[in-house]
């Protein structure tokens, strides 16, 4: 298995917090792979230095053999990096079919004045884009949805509608932050079996960010895990379960007042 | 940290470095140009120092101007996130109002009276321009804003564009179109000399009222109730009203508090310029504006430090740098751009978070 | 109960009163003359059925529960709570049935009306009487309009022989006016829910064999205006006596304007087709009917057109408030002004010397000076983008707002370059092969009807790219970017050229326009380009409805060409407008036509209620469906 | 759809309103004139023909909005004055006279839209006007492509007539004669020779500036320094406190009453300026100066265009101007005599080209009329006797220079002096 995305002691600090702290990490290649810790963790802003919001201190982050660090998040996004957000962030006026076609951008490339006068080739070009666009809509299951105006979909659709548009750049990585939150049982089991068609059948490789530990222990072949900026425990589901400083850190230091390398203190 | 939902603003920061690299170098650029430009040519010209203390009483005198102007820009916009541009028109209205007090008063004769009468009637004065102007804020308020509180963004920016005009052409049909000058008073025409510097005691008067009602104003909205109410809403209007604050009430007296200290500008302008018009309140009122910006729209310390910058800049600049006194908008707005490239939200500006922006 | 219903009516009438003293102030009723009176009350009529119409409708949506279908007697609209208070009989006339409680609403607003104008009329007149001045500007409007409002000749007021039988008569007529308006309002019978939420006139006129009778009627009504215009064209026809040059203005706007609903009306497909068609033949056909002072006016508004559709860019797609617009349109002005103009600056002359060209004789003609104005004014606008690309909302208006003065001020203080506060002078006229226009239409076309020829195809070329842009994967980013620009940006959206796009894109269109405007006007000065330039042409977008080329034609009509019909007002001008444009956005403050993707924002139909911002309005901009504007929905067919 | 119609119907109920509005003509003009342009229409091109009952109609372009509202207020009440001093003397074989009134905003757009205005209105003789040089601009191509002449009362910039436009005159005296006049009156009869010179960025007052700092500068006076202001700024401290420092002995202002005014005042609390005197121009000759001057104009020069107007002539003026408007005429701006003797001249050469046809109407020939304007040679006017020349110079008298003394102008040197 070769390494997709590799971390090596990425570190980002603000102000005098350090949100993640030397962070190594290796997600291999059409993985699914977990990253999960308490709140205030730095999982987002993990997944943020991952696409170019943030700008890491320190560290080096591969994908594919090239280095991330300083590219601008559409040059990220065209290596391959697609992602979606816990809030979610919708473009809220644009309906859903335009959602996934702005997800496309960066895969057209007829030029604006073949845009004004309407080449043959741009035409095509458009065509071709809203069939794939559907085509990605009807994967996630939104099938008939294409003109609705995104901020009127339910809940549990308008996620789907994230991870369509993110498929619109056709990436190799897609960071899930929080899938599943606020869904109800059945959405949660929609979208997990999303994320497994997404590996199995587009190949693509996934890293999640997700709270629910159900989900996470059933979906995931490797979980990291953060606390205070810090990798704590990493392997399958079973071993992460099983360690001692991943408990500490979800139930408190109290439980475990054994353990004598305790967490850095920020 | 790291789960609440990124600020838009500071997850775009980063993220376009090298463009903020060149935006920097650029900055830096023309700081460098300007130092140079001073050191060169301004201080060359071998001004003393008297004439550097005199233009920066006079940028002070300004500024202060400008921050009571730039505190009701800086006030509504922190509570509705809208800019009132009437706002200028609205100081207008207190200095014309305060010019028929003043005739009002000169007939009978209170301006040659004691010290003692001069003073309450010269107080009186600015009371009942600020009264006007508050009848007018609250009255833009309720019939030009209001109803468009729900509207998108540039909706009320376009009304109040009208009602700046309106309120224009209104009191060119009402009062003429001849300026109206102003009579001082004996007691506070002239002012102090202090070897080559000459300060005006209506430029004395401006500085030190402006500092007092802003510090008033200070203390109104950090220490009383009616503040937190205030501070309350600018924080998050449906939150607030759900604790029990009437939002109504709030805003309508956000447009008191800016409307009166604009009046008590436009009266005090009136004394110190001596001549008040139709149009006296747009150019200020866009000063006003751009000084509140400057400080970062929505905070108050900043738009009355923004405001003391803008006018010492406009004072100074031309001289300092050596160019025509034209250009002395040229360089406020230019200090302008200069600023916002190093800090875009001003330089008090908090980071908004999109939601309210 | 019956209090509050009186408190009401009384401060409709009130708020009449105001209305009316304005229409008063700007000299309507001396221009209605002698009419004056049942005119008003008409006007007056149609203000209080707005007004009943939306307190009706203002208490329904308070209190949904209690809608009136089938109760008896007891319309809960009126059944506030309190039922301790007195039931008296005028209380129990109000509760009886809603029709007669509003009737009765009506006439009591129309009496406090009515009452107040006799009240000041009287004074006027009396003051009048007494030889006294109240304004060098005001006494020559006022005693007028109090004449013609009291119902006398002109002459007459000065003796204030005003009897009281007038006063009884207008407060009567205005009672009534009241009173016939709140007969409307409840018109739709004993449901008063229907009634309030339709209105009577869409009532009446939306049923299904009527409704379609009012399409056709929509539909017609531009050509039955355009050939009304052609008509009283020809020499020896008049209408409406001395103005008809001002009157036939405002028929061409409002025939322009009404084009545009007609062809929102037209059904989509052949029937559009060949009413755009016709259409388009009736607006090119006018600059030849119409004459000298019309067509200038006609060509200002299609320039601000370009300018409206260049800014609309910027902001209404890009969602960048750009308040320094005119900066770009002084650009084109300007470069076109030094490449055809005599005046030549000590710089450029030196410049073109060393190019061996002679600096004494106008450069370029106007099209080939066209490319460079507009490559001048884009370079403009991405020099301007890049120092603002970080900043957002109202630090970059003001910026832009900056940075549109200082242009301004250098062109007023570089003096060798631009002539100063003297202008640029004698700028050449755009000629076709050499000719003159008037040469190339034999005659047909004046010197203004060639601008206002060129200004409709310029315009018409700079709304076709933009609604193609608009229509393509850029036009997408830029709405994304207007949504969320760090979003945008992580799903691929190259924020620096997407931006720097508009800023330029909008500029050029903005460059083509100042050039325009410069052989408009063939003398330009610094002056040309303050301030308020932005903010008409900011103005008119939002006005027309921010995002739809249709409705910035309807902006730039109303905006640029209305105050040039009010000519006549004089020093009101400038008022009226104001006061319009706040009223505007008050009552409809999605603009005249929409864009199609405003329309979301109340789609789902618990919000598409009467609330305090758009009250019943709002329910006109949510409703809209279908295709915005017609180039729009060509577009979105062809895709599909 | 329905929501549509009923926008629709809203929409045409206004525009019907406003329609009714702008439709008749103003009650306020007298009866007799209905429909002139269904009588009057030029039958024959170049010539305008007035159906007997009729109205000559004369258009005038004033600054009644825009920068200085004031002075075109003021000229307009000129140009109506003159025009009921016209028709109470009977008009012109029985026709009266019409004054059609355009705001030009002191701005060339605006002056083209009001050029446009009148050139489509075939019934307009002549026009008077406009106020400010930009506007006036704005009226000279249209104008003389239409072949309608105009005279204009208050434009001052020296390019506004040129052998190329003969259309184009003007009551007032171009800038370059009293910008000469004031340099030298300051060179050699004060004997000042280190000034500075400010202007209001107008094309008015900076013309006049340069004008005055090389006539200064051929007198080998020394110009200390050369600034701009805006018009409606009140607060030239810091500009005045620049001037200072190079101390000069005077200051010139090109610009309008306002800003004169304040500048003189502010003068006064500026170390360095205390002593220095201050010179203005014609458009500051107001009572608006002195009113915003205070007690700083005391001893204050301005220099103003006049003729050698008779005495009576101005005090009849002046009565009737305060009986129709209640206010001084000096109280809003310079020129309004200037714009009473521009239609009386517009009306002088009407008279001197019309003639009665047949069947009672009145002919005007617009190219006689253009060179009957050219050619009008000794009309008593209020400012004097006016003379055009070939290049539609006007102007009559010549330029005055006042002192302010005791809160009233009083002349010292100048035309009617010597």
């Amino acid at each position: 298995m070769t390494a997709l995305l590799s971390l090596q002691r990425v570190t980002k600090v603000f102000g005098g917090l350090t949100a993640v702290d030397n962070v190594d990490l290796e997600i291999a290649e059409r993985s699914i792979t977990s990253l999960i810790g308490p709140n205030g963790a730095g999982k987002t802003t993990l997944f943020n230095c991952l696409t170019g919001l943030h700008r890491p201190e320190v560290g080096e982050i591969l994908f594919d053999g090239s280095s991330l660090i300083g590219l601008r998040p559409d040059e990220i996004t065209d290596r391959g990096v697609a992602r979606t957000y816990q809030n979610i962030r919708l473009f809220g006026r644009m309906t859903a079919l335009e959602n996934v076609l702005v997800g496309q951008h960066l895969r057209l490339h007829a030029s604006h004045w073949s845009a004004v006068l309407r080449t043959r080739r741009q035409q095509e070009e458009e065509h071709a884009a809203r069939e794939s666009a559907r085509a990605l809509l009807s994967f996630v299951g939104l099938h008939g949805r294409e003109e609705v105006v995104s901020t009127n979909l339910p809940y549990g659709d308008q996620r789907l509608l994230e991870v369509a548009r993110a498929l619109g750049s056709q990436p190799r990585l897609l960071l899930l932050d929080e899938p599943a939150a606020g869904m109800n049982p059945s959405e949660t089991d929609r979208m997990m079996e999303l994320v497994h068609r997404l590996r199995d059948e587009k190949g693509i490789t996934i890293f999640l960010i997700e709270h629910d530990m159900k989900v996470v222990m059933s979906i995931s072949e490797s979980v990291a895990v953060l606390d205070y900026g810090e990798k704590i425990a990493e392997g399958t589901p079973e071993e992460v379960r099983a360690d001692a400083r991943v408990v500490e850190a979800y139930l408190g230091p109290e439980v475990a007042v054994q353990e004598t390398a305790g967490p850095a203190s920020a | 940290m790291t789960s609440r939902p990124v600020t838009a603003r500071a997850a775009g920061t980063d993220g376009r470095a090298a463009l903020k690299h060149f935006t920097r170098a650029f900055g830096a650029a023309i700081v460098i140009l300007v130092v140079w430009r001073v050191t060169t040519v301004g201080l060359a010209e071998g001004y003393p120092a008297s004439f550097w203390i005199s233009q920066a009483l006079n940028g002070l005198v300004l500024g202060g101007v400008y921050a009571l102007v730039a505190l009701g820009y800086t006030l509504v916009y922190g509570i509705l996130f809208m800019i009132n541009f009437a706002h200028g028109e609205v100081m207008m209205i207190g200095g014309i109002t305060g010019y028929f007090a003043l005739q009002f008063a000169l007939a009978r004769g209170w301006m040659e009276g004691p010290w003692a009468i001069v003073v309450i009637a010269l107080l009186t004065i600015m009371v009942i321009g600020m009264a006007a102007s508050v009848l007018i804020g609250v009255a833009l308020e309720r019939l030009a804003y209001r109803p468009l509180r729900q509207a998108p963004r540039l909706v009320p920016l376009i009304s109040a564009i009208g009602a700046s005009l309106f309120l224009q052409y209104s009191v060119l049909l009402i009062f003429g179109v001849s300026p109206h000058s102003y009579r001082k008073p004996a007691l506070i025409s002239g002012g102090l000399r202090l070897g080559d510097v000459f300060i005006p005691y209506t430029g004395a008067i401006i500085f030190i009222t402006s500092i007092l009602l802003m510090l008033a104003l200070y203390f109104i909205i950090q220490r009383t109730k009616l503040g937190r109410a205030m501070r309350a809403v600018a924080e998050d209007r449906a939150t607030a009203s759900l604790m029990g604050v009437d939002v109504n009430a709030v805003i309508v007296v956000t447009f008191m508090l800016g409307s009166a200290l604009a009046g008590a500008a436009g009266v005090m302008l009136g004394f110190h310029n001596t001549v008040v018009k139709f149009n006296s309140g747009f150019i200020p009122g866009l000063k006003a504006f751009t000084a509140a910006v400057l400080g970062g729209i929505g905070n108050i310390p900043g738009a009355m430090f923004g405001a003391l910058i803008l006018g010492l800049i406009e004072a100074i600049g031309p001289s300092a740098l050596g160019i025509p006194t034209e250009y002395k908008d040229v360089i406020a707005f230019s200090l302008l751009v200069l600023i916002l490239i190093f800090r875009p939200t001003g330089l008090f500006g908090e980071v908004l978070s999109e939601k309210k922006a | 109960m019956a209090l509050q219903s009186a408190a009401g009516a009384i401060r409709t009438g009130l708020v009449g009163f105001a209305f009316l003293s304005y229409l008063i102030l700007i000299g309507i009723p001396g221009r209605i003359g002698g009419s004056a009176l049942p005119v008003l009350a008409l006007i007056s009529a149609l203000f209080f059925w707005l007004n009943l119409r939306r307190e009706a409708a203002h208490h329904l949506a308070r209190n949904p529960e209690q809608g009136l279908e089938g109760d008896e007697g007891k319309p809960g609209w009126e059944i506030g709570a309190n039922a301790d208070s007195d039931r008296s009989y005028l209380h129990a006339l109000l509760t009886a049935r809603p029709g007669t409680a509003l009737a009765l609403r009506g006439l009591l607003a129309g009496l406090t009306t009515g009452l107040l104008i006799a009240i000041v009329s009287g004074i006027f007149a009396a003051a009048m009487g007494n030889g006294v001045a109240i304004q060098p500007v005001l006494d020559k409007i006022v005693p007028i309009n109090v004449a013609a409002l009291i119902g006398v000749s002109p002459g007459q007021i000065v003796q204030a022989e005003v009897s009281f039988i007038r006063f009884l008569l207008q407060i009567l007529l205005f009672a009534g006016a009241g009173t016939l308006a709140g007969l409307a309002v409840s018109a739709g019978g004993s449901n008063l829910t229907t009634a309030a939420r339709s209105g009577f006139l869409a009532a009446h006129v939306s049923g299904p064999t009527l409704g379609s009778v009012g399409r056709f009627a929509g539909i017609a009504l531009p050509f039955v205006l355009l050939a009304y215009i052609a008509w009283i064209g020809l020499p020896g026809v008049t209408a409406f006596g001395t103005n008809e040059g001002t009157v036939r203005l405002l028929l061409t706007l409002i025939a322009t304007g009404s084009g545009l609903f007609a062809l929102r009306l037209s059904r989509p497909g052949r029937e559009q087709r060949i009413v755009a068609v016709l259409l388009g033949i009736g607006v090119v056909s006018m600059p030849f009917i119409l004459d000298q002072f019309q067509n200038s006016v006609m060509g200002l508004v299609f320039i601000f057109v370009m300018m409206g559709l260049g800014l609309n860019i910027v902001v209404g797609y890009a969602g960048l408030l750009d308040l320094g617009y005119v900066a770009f349109f002084a650009i084109g002005a300007y470069t076109y002004a030094f490449l055809s103009a005599p005046f030549s600056s000590p710089y450029i002359s030196g410049l073109l010397i060393l190019m061996g060209i002679s600096p004494d004789s106008p450069l370029l003609g106007y099209w080939m000076a066209l490319p460079v104005a507009m490559l001048t004014a884009a370079i403009g606008g991405v020099l301007l983008g890049i120092p603002v690309l970080r900043l957002r909302g109202d630090y970059l208006a003001i910026v832009t707002l900056g940075f549109g003065e200082i242009i301004r001020l250098f062109m007023l203080n570089l003096g060798e370059l631009t002539n100063g506060p003297r202008g640029i002078l004698e700028i050449s006229q755009p000629a076709l092969f050499g000719m003159s226009p008037a040469g190339v239409t034999f005659g047909l076309l004046s010197s203004q009807g060639w601008i206002f020829l060129l200004a409709l195809i310029s315009s018409a070329l700079v709304a076709f790219v933009a609604i193609r842009l608009n229509d393509s994967r850029l036009g997408r980013a830029w709405f994304a970017m207007q949504e969320d620009e760090d979003v945008a940006e992580a799903t691929g959206v190259h924020l620096v050229r997407t931006k720097l796009l508009a800023f330029a894109i909008g500029a050029t269109f903005a460059g083509m326009a100042g050039q325009l405007y410069a052989a408009r006007q063939i003398n330009i000065f610094p002056e040309n380009f303050t301030l308020f330039v932005s903010i008409d042409a900011l103005a008119l977008i939002i006005v027309g409805g921010i995002g739809s080329p249709a409705g910035i034609v309807l902006g730039a009509l109303a905006l640029k060409g209305l105050p040039e019909v009010l000519r006549g007002v004089d020093e009101y001008r400038i008022v009226t407008f104001a006061a319009l444009l706040v009223i505007m956005m008050i009552v409809r403050p999605a603009g005249i036509l929409p864009s199609a993707r405003r329309r979301t924002q109340g789609t789902d139909p618990d919000e598409a209620g009467f609330d305090d911002s758009g009250e019943l309005m709002e329910g006109l901009v949510s409703g809209e469906q279908g295709a915005a504007s017609p180039e729009l929905a060509n577009g979105e067919e062809e895709v599909r | 759809m329905t929501k549509q119609l009923r926008f629709f119907s809203l929409f045409l109920v206004a525009a019907l309103m406003l329609a009714a509005c702008v439709a008749p003509q103003p009650a306020a003009e007298a009866p007799a004139e209905e429909a002139p342009m269904e009588e009057a229409a030029a039958d024959m091109s170049g010539k305008v023909v007035i159906a007997s009952g009729g109205v000559i109609r004369i258009g005038g372009s004033f600054a009644l909005t825009g920068p200085i509202p004031d002075p075109g207020l003021n000229i307009r009440h000129g140009a109506e004055l003159a025009i009921d001093d016209l028709n109470a003397m009977g008009g012109l074989e029985g026709f009266m006279f019409e004054l059609v009134a355009e705001d030009g905003a002191c701005d060339g757009t605006q002056g083209t839209n009001v050029g446009n205005k009148f050139a489509a209105d075939e019934t307009i003789v002549a026009v008077t006007g406009g106020t400010c040089s930009g506007e006036t601009f704005g009226l000279v191509p249209i104008l003389q492509e239409a072949r309608i002449p105009f005279v204009s009362p208050s434009a001052t910039n020296p390019d506004i007539t040129s052998a190329d436009c003969d259309v184009c005159n003007r009551v007032a005296l171009s800038d370059a004669l009293q910008g000469a006049i004031d340099a030298d009156f300051v060179v050699n009869n004060l004997g000042l020779t280190k000034v500075a010179v400010v202007h209001d960025n107008s094309d008015y007052g900076k013309g006049l500036s340069e004008i005055f700092q090389s006539g200064v500068a051929a007198l080998d006076g020394e110009v200390s320094s050369f600034e701009g202001v805006q018009v409606g700024d009140t607060d030239f401290r810091a500009m005045l406190a620049r001037v200072g420092a190079d101390g000069p002995q005077l200051i010139f202002f090109g610009g309008y009453s306002t800003e004169a005014g304040l500048i003189a005042q502010q003068m006064t609390e500026t170390p360095g300026l205390e002593e220095t005197a201050f010179m203005s121009v014609d458009g500051a000759y107001t009572q608006q100066y002195l009113e915003a001057a205070g007690d700083a104009a005391e001893g204050t020069y301005i220099s103003f265009v006049a003729g050698a107007d008779s005495e009576e002539m101005n005090a009849e003026f002046d009565a009737k101007y305060m009986e129709k408007y209640g206010v001084s005429p000096d109280d809003l701006g310079p020129f309004h005599s200037q714009s009473y003797d521009s239609v009386k001249l517009i009306a002088a050469a009407i008279k001197a080209v019309a003639s009665v046809d047949d069947s009672g109407n009145l002919v005007i020939d617009r190219e006689e009329l253009i060179s009957a304007i050219r050619s009008v040679d000794a009309f008593e006017g209020l400012t004097g006797t006016i003379k055009c020349d070939g290049i539609g110079e006007c102007g009559a008298g010549g330029v005055q220079i006042f002192q302010v003394a005791e809160g009233g102008f009083s002349q010292v040197s100048g035309f009617g002096m010597e």
